[in-house]
């Protein structure tokens, strides 16, 4: 394994737009391992949770950004509702996934065309389209025939709708909207701690 | 007036951030000072006979020192200028290291301030008076809160010094936690046979007035001079008669009471004397479980008692103690494993907390010293050991270290390997916090001699499975080292829970009038040179009611607070704090208000001849507050040395100061 | 006592999860809580949305709690943990000026004020309560083993969600008791299930749901009571993904929605219960269930006859209980 | 903290067994703060008489800040409820003789809490330096016996601690007499 060189390697940039977009206080995580002891996703992750976090706090934006971890993380919460030090570790995950997307890092490419055709339904149809998210995602990812054998059983028993149930037009174009501004660009993380998450931190 | 002023270096520590020099220059200008300089350390010898030097050459008859905070080095000072034969109150002192030079770099705002600062100072001591204190009797006696083994160690220390002691204890038997311990480490001794003699010793001290499951109800007073009331609780036995047979508590009929003594893991009678070597060693019925107190019906143990010392009858009853000082050793309780839901703690019978465990090692616990765990009664083989349960958490309000518990859970991980030769130990744990003498020799022990698995993380969850034989408990953890997931099945785990101020402690803190921190630690007066005073004079600390402590800290503390009172109590007489309400009967009108609003009912009402009333100080009784001060609708009682005009001459000494600079 | 919500169904409700929504409408009709769609309801947003961007699922929610918040709506409740774990993030994070400000421009519109959003279990629990429910219980399901697992996120992380006990929640429990049905030791009530890893990464989401689903083997459970349409479809539909996977024999346990076996104890219509959109069909267990109780109820009836002839009075007492028994059963 | 010339004229009144040392407590620990804040030790916050404040921000302090032990935790056991009482009712006054109730507070800091200090002491500056300079008054020895008046106290009365000197006498009540206008008798 190749050296860290702590200093030169060291993103503070990247430390400070984690720590500001995720709203969390890293620095005052002491490697307890509880994150990773806790999380059922460990298994099938590259790096432990508590390591991804270590990389964090040690700048280390490269490998923290091309790990797996961050795309199995199912936000399932075991960390956040453990952490001693009141982290909100799911967060981080997010913003970490957030990040690596914004610089075209997938390692789990599947995952995020899961996302991608989840949303794309809803920009579309205003609520997602479980039967036709079905079918892009089977054609998308390449494994067509990985759920086929559930189709009967959800038709039979009427749980796959063939038409989506669509709110009004007027709504629709509301939730379009919200993904054309979203496409359009945000601006970079300014926000101060506030009310709510320096509460959460009390 | 001829005023001499000193600002103070303290090496750099203020002067790095203060232009002392600047400061002595501008407080030249300042009026009535007549000399001002600046010196490296006022507190040093040097400085105070520089001080006590100008005094006399310059025949000053007012000091300012500015340097650190007045609660560090004002005594001092005082001592100092009195040497020089100025009296104690003509001196004042600026706080421009704490206050000032440690707050900010801005060196030019910092020095402005300090001026400020000094200006004050001097405006205020050319309204100061000379004060002398009065003497008064003190009550060679003291009080102990806490019969724990600090409380112990405190009451012999100061029996063996010629002082009477009053030892209260909340429990029906003194020897607090340290008579629950098996052994002790790092020397693994018999922790009851070191605790026992001593205990007896308290028990049988002709000095020493022993008040067991009672409580201090109330206390007044100042120092030399406290009024305690004691509530002490009915044990239905009268104590003088009981004989502590035990011939009751084998026939009690009532035999489904949680052993508090054995934190609860087994059961015992109503009444019942708690374990063998308890101090007193006598009855006690518990009033919730006793059939005849709650039902009326039985009563077999009045029957049998050879000694005829059962009474269903018996009240609480308040004595009344006068004492000449106090010491509190209230202690600790235990972090409450339940609130860890994660671990199961309460609801999972094998998962049990480090003090349950003591009490399976004790042999006089419930298993008699072997180890069974509490589901099925079977030996354990594999024991998981979880370390700061409760401590280091912020999510559970309890950010602090324990201190002790890296040490007990190798005491007792040890102790499993010896009890049970062919079980395997294993203890999660975040560090090792093993800083006293032998100590981390004693967890180089438990790892290489005994081969207790060390697991450095933190666990996350333990939950029931089917083992091989039997049930077991799966604690799923990390190792932080390797980067992965681990799991064990283990027969039982024991939580190394952390600790928590006694639960009342600030009720206590609240009576003593002395300060608890955010946990209900007691707070010690300064942290490092008076580590075991109180701000209230008269008031000490021994033990981990200051802050956990192990036993040797303990102790050690305790014999420094009972040195402490046996000084304080050398003397025969006090010397009474000058700085107390006065009345200037010419102008009192005799409303009575003060009277009304004294907290200590220092203030009585005098009738003169024309039977016109006037408002009178009680000199010892006052502890100046000033509250009256204010109370005065003529300004007719005043604090001294911190009088109207004095407290004025400190706010003109700014305001004034500010007019000049704005206008320039 | 009666009590008015608005209600966001969630996507999933309208075809996968059809049977959650209307034993849920079923449930809260009979017990008196009264529910009132949010007009015009769009998606949440739903964990993709929170893993591309806070602000993107912010918005999403918050269109969602502005409509509710626009029909007079002050409290909204959701059958879907995913669904209530979104609005209630972003109801949580319009509170900081920034985060509002990026939502109101993805809106291009304002943002709502704070609306309270519950959970349909949290709802049944806390407003209407266990007794009540007793109270309305037209056919206990007696001798009914359920394994009740929560799934994640409904009551974690608890400074969010602020409901019953992260580590082991007991709501479920305590209205699926009410029904008459016997809780199970289950110790994988909050241990994830796999979550939206169904489609993508398969083999991770039957590796987790295969734990779950042994546990309440091993724990003795007739079915596993679930409140998440993820979970259920997990547990259920892909059942048979999941045993394969773990290379085992088919696990045959059928995963109702706790609602589901309410409108059963209710005594509302079968259509309500809508039991034959389960994959595995509950009726099996609810007959071995009711052979459990008549047998208890034998048992016990044998016991008092023998006791009547010691004791004649105590027997008088319990009888009417065991006739009531057996006519349940 | 917006940066000004010089710092702005804070005063502090802060009793010595909880907030000063809290006080202390903020320096020991390095906690910066504003350096406006001057700080006037008194034994209790019971000690600190309205008319103190008054004068205080009436001789042109801009702000004025007391701080006292928490309640129950209180070295004289109640003074600084008596504390408590007597400065709502001297804040309810300030607006009546025009003064902005802003610039003055009144908040409890025990010996333990350094880090509440240093938050406390920042908020109040911040907000005085938002409210700017205190206003001159016109007549502030007028204003302050209409206040005694309201407030049943006559500060202006010469105390016993003054016996002899001019000059202590002249330091001790000059503020509250400047020249005329003063209610007092000399």
């Amino acid at each position: 394994m190749k050296t860290i060189d702590l200093e030169s390697s060291r993103d503070t940039a990247f430390m400070d737009a984690v720590a500001c977009e995720s709203g969390q206080e890293l620095k005052s995580c002491y490697q307890c391992g509880n994150c990773t002891a806790g999380c059922v996703y460990t298994h099938d992750y590259d790096l432990p949770v508590h390591q991804v976090i270590r990389l964090v706090q040690l700048g280390q934006k490269e490998q923290a950004l091309s790990c797996r971890s961050i795309w199995l993380c199912a936000t399932c919460q075991a960390c956040t509702t453990r952490c001693p030090n009141n982290i909100e570790v799911a967060r981080v995950m997010d913003v970490l996934r957030h990040m690596a997307r914004r610089q075209g890092k997938t390692p789990e490419r599947l995952v995020k065309t899961f996302a991608d055709s989840f949303l794309k339904s809803v920009a579309r149809h205003g609520r997602v389209f479980e039967a036709g998210l079905a079918m892009t995602f089977a054609i998308k990812s390449g494994k067509p025939m990985q759920d086929a054998g559930l189709g009967p059983a959800m038709l039979t028993r009427g749980k796959l709708a063939f038409a989506p149930h669509e709110p009004s037009n007027q709504a629709k174009t509301e939730v379009a909207g919200i993904f054309d501004r979203f496409a359009a660009g945000k601006p970079a993380c300014h926000a101060e701690p506030t009310a709510a998450t320096t509460e959460a931190k009390q | 007036m001829r005023i001499g002023v000193m600002i103070c270096h303290c090496g750099n520590n203020i002067a790095s951030t203060v232009d002392v020099e600047a400061v002595a220059a501008a407080a030249r200008e300042f009026p009535d000072v007549v000399f001002a300089t600046d010196h490296m350390y006022a507190c040093s010898d040097p400085g105070q006979r520089k001080i006590e030097e100008v005094i006399r050459e310059l025949k000053l008859d007012g000091v300012v020192v500015a340097s650190c905070s007045p609660r560090m080095h004002e005594v001092t000072f005082r001592r100092a200028v009195e040497r020089a034969g100025l009296n104690r109150y003509m001196f004042e002192m600026a706080n421009i290291r704490e206050h000032v030079a440690w707050i900010s770099l801005d060196r030019k705002r910092n020095t402005a301030k300090a001026t400020d600062l000094v200006r004050m100072a001097v405006e205020k001591l050319r309204v100061d008076r000379p004060l002398t204190p009065k003497s008064f009797e003190v009550q060679k006696r003291v009080l102990i809160v806490g019969g724990g083994v600090a409380g112990i160690q405190a009451a012999l220390d100061c029996a063996d010094g010629g002082l009477d002691v009053v030892l209260v204890e909340r429990r029906q038997a003194i020897g607090g936690i340290m008579s629950k311990l098996d052994k002790t480490f790092p020397t693994i001794d018999c922790s009851v046979c070191v605790l026992g003699p001593k205990m007896v010793d308290a028990g049988q001290n002709p000095r020493i007035t022993l008040h067991a499951l009672s409580e201090v109800e109330e206390i007044t007073g100042y120092v030399g001079n406290f009024d305690v009331k004691i509530r002490k609780k009915s044990p239905f036995v009268d104590w003088n008669k009981c004989t502590g047979c035990g011939a009751c508590q084998e026939k009690c009929p009532s035999k489904k009471v949680p052993d508090a003594f054995n934190e609860n893991v087994s059961l015992t009678t109503a009444i019942n004397i708690p374990f063998p070597q308890a101090i007193p060693k006598r009855a006690t019925i518990n009033a919730d479980y006793c059939l005849r107190l709650t039902k009326g019906k039985c009563g077999v143990c009045e029957k049998i008692c050879p000694a005829g010392a059962i009474d269903y009858e018996m009240k609480d009853e308040i004595v009344t103690e006068k004492v000449g000082a106090v010491i509190a050793a209230t202690g600790i309780d235990l972090f409450d494993y339940k609130k860890c839901g994660e671990y199961g703690g309460g609801r999972y019978p094998d998962v049990i907390t480090s003090l349950q465990y003591e009490r399976m090692l004790s042999a006089s616990g419930p298993t008699a010293g072997h180890i069974k765990r509490p589901s099925d009664g079977k030996e354990p083989k594999t024991v998981a050991f979880i370390a700061c349960v409760g401590s280091r958490d912020r999510s559970l309000n309890r950010p602090y270290c324990s201190g002790f518990c890296c040490m007990y859970t190798a005491k007792q991980a040890i102790l499993t390997r010896d009890h049970i030769p062919d079980s395997r130990a294993y203890v999660f744990y975040m560090d090792i916090r093993a800083n006293g003498k032998g100590y981390e020799e004693f967890i180089r022990r438990a790892q290489e001699e005994y081969g207790v698995e060390y697991v450095r993380g933190r666990v996350a969850q333990v939950i029931p499975v089917d083992g091989p034989n039997g049930p077991q408990m799966l604690v799923r953890g990390a190792d932080t080292l390797l980067g992965r997931q681990v799991e064990l099945k283990a027969d039982l785990v024991v939580l190394a829970v952390g600790v928590e101020a006694a639960h009342g402690a600030s009720a206590l803190a609240e009576k003593l009038r002395i300060s608890y921190d955010a946990y209900g630690f007691f707070l010690e007066s300064h942290p490092k040179l008076r580590p075991v005073e109180t701000n209230t004079v008269g008031v000490f600390l021994a033990g981990a009611c200051q802050g956990a402590k192990d036993i040797p800290s303990s102790v050690a503390q305790a014999s420094a607070a009972a040195g402490k009172v046996l000084a304080l109590l050398s003397k025969d007489k006090l010397e009474s704090d000058p700085q107390i309400a006065l009345v200037q009967a010419i102008r009192c009108i005799g409303c009575g208000k003060c009277e009304r609003t004294c907290p200590f009912g220092a203030i009585r009402m005098r009738e003169l001849r024309d039977g016109s009333l006037r408002a009178e100080v009680v000199e010892t009784v006052c502890q100046g507050c000033g509250i009256c001060s204010v109370t005065c609708p003529v300004r007719a009682i005043q604090l001294q040395h911190f009088t109207d005009s004095q407290l004025l001459a400190e706010v003109n000494a700014l305001c004034r100061t500010w007019d000049e600079t704005t206008e320039s | 006592m009666s009590v008015r919500l608005g209600y966001y169904p969630g996507c999933s409700q309208g075809s996968s999860a059809a049977e959650y929504d209307i034993s849920t409408r079923a449930c809260c009709k009979a017990l008196d809580v009264e529910l009132v769609d949010v007009p015009d309801w769009t998606c949440c947003g739903s964990t993709p949305a929170h893993t591309v961007d806070h602000h993107l699922a912010g918005a999403l929610s918050a269109r969602n709690l502005r409509q509710a918040e626009g029909a007079g709506l002050a409290s909204v409740t959701t059958p879907c943990p995913s669904c209530l774990a979104a609005l209630k993030t972003a109801d949580l994070h319009l509170a900081e000026p920034a985060f509002r400000t990026e939502v109101e421009r993805l809106l291009g519109g304002p943002a709502p004020g704070h609306v309270d959003c519950k959970s349909v279990l949290q709802v049944l629990y806390e407003q209407i309560g266990a007794e009540a429910v007793t109270a309305k219980v037209k056919k206990p399901l007696a001798g009914l083993r359920v394994a009740p697992y929560y799934g994640c996120l409904l009551s974690r992380p608890p400074a969010l969600m602020a409901f019953d006990d992260p580590e082991n929640p007991v709501s479920m429990d305590a209205l699926l008791r009410a029904c008459g049905a016997e809780i199970v030791d289950f110790a994988y009530k909050t241990e994830c299930c796999g979550a939206a890893f169904g489609m993508p990464r398969l083999d991770v989401m039957t590796r987790l749901s295969a734990r779950i689903l042994g546990a309440a083997v091993e724990a003795g459970a007739d079915c596993v009571a679930v409140a998440c349409p993820l979970c259920q479809m997990n547990l259920d539909l892909r059942q048979g993904q999941v045993d394969s996977a773990a290379g085992r024999a088919a696990s045959n346990l059928p995963v109702p929605y706790f609602t589901q076996l309410m409108a059963l104890a209710l005594g509302l219509s079968d259509a309500d219960a809508c039991l034959n959109k389960l994959v595995v069909p509950l009726e099996p267990a609810l007959a071995k269930a009711a052979a459990r109780a008549r047998e208890a109820a034998a048992a016990k009836a044998a016991k008092e006859a023998a006791k009547k002839q010691s004791k004649p009075a105590a027997a008088d007492a319990a009888k009417p209980e065991a006739e009531k028994e057996a006519s349940c059963a | 903290m917006q940066d000004v010339g010089r710092d702005y004229r804070i005063i502090g009144f802060l009793c010595n067994w909880c907030s000063y040392g809290g006080a202390d407590a903020a320096g020991v620990a390095r906690f910066s703060q504003p350096t406006d804040l001057r700080i006037i030790r008194v034994p209790c916050s019971g000690r600190v008489d309205p008319m103190f404040v008054a004068k205080a921000l009436l001789s042109g302090a801009d702000g004025v800040l007391v701080s006292g032990c928490h309640p129950r935790d209180c070295h004289y056991s109640e003074g600084n409820l008596y504390a408590r009482r007597r400065l709502e009712m001297l804040r309810r006054f300030l607006p009546i003789i025009g003064v902005d109730e802003r610039r003055f507070e009144y908040i409890w800091v025990s010996a333990s809490e350094g880090a509440r200090w240093r938050d406390m002491v920042t908020k109040f500056t911040e907000k005085i330096h938002e409210l700017g300079p205190m206003p001159r008054m016109t007549e502030p020895a007028r204003t302050l016996c209409a206040l005694e008046g309201m407030l049943g106290h006559s500060l202006a009365q010469p105390d016993m601690a003054q016996p002899g000197p001019e000059g202590a006498a002249a330091a001790g009540t000059a503020g509250m007499n400047d020249g005329k206008g003063g209610a007092n008798g000399r």
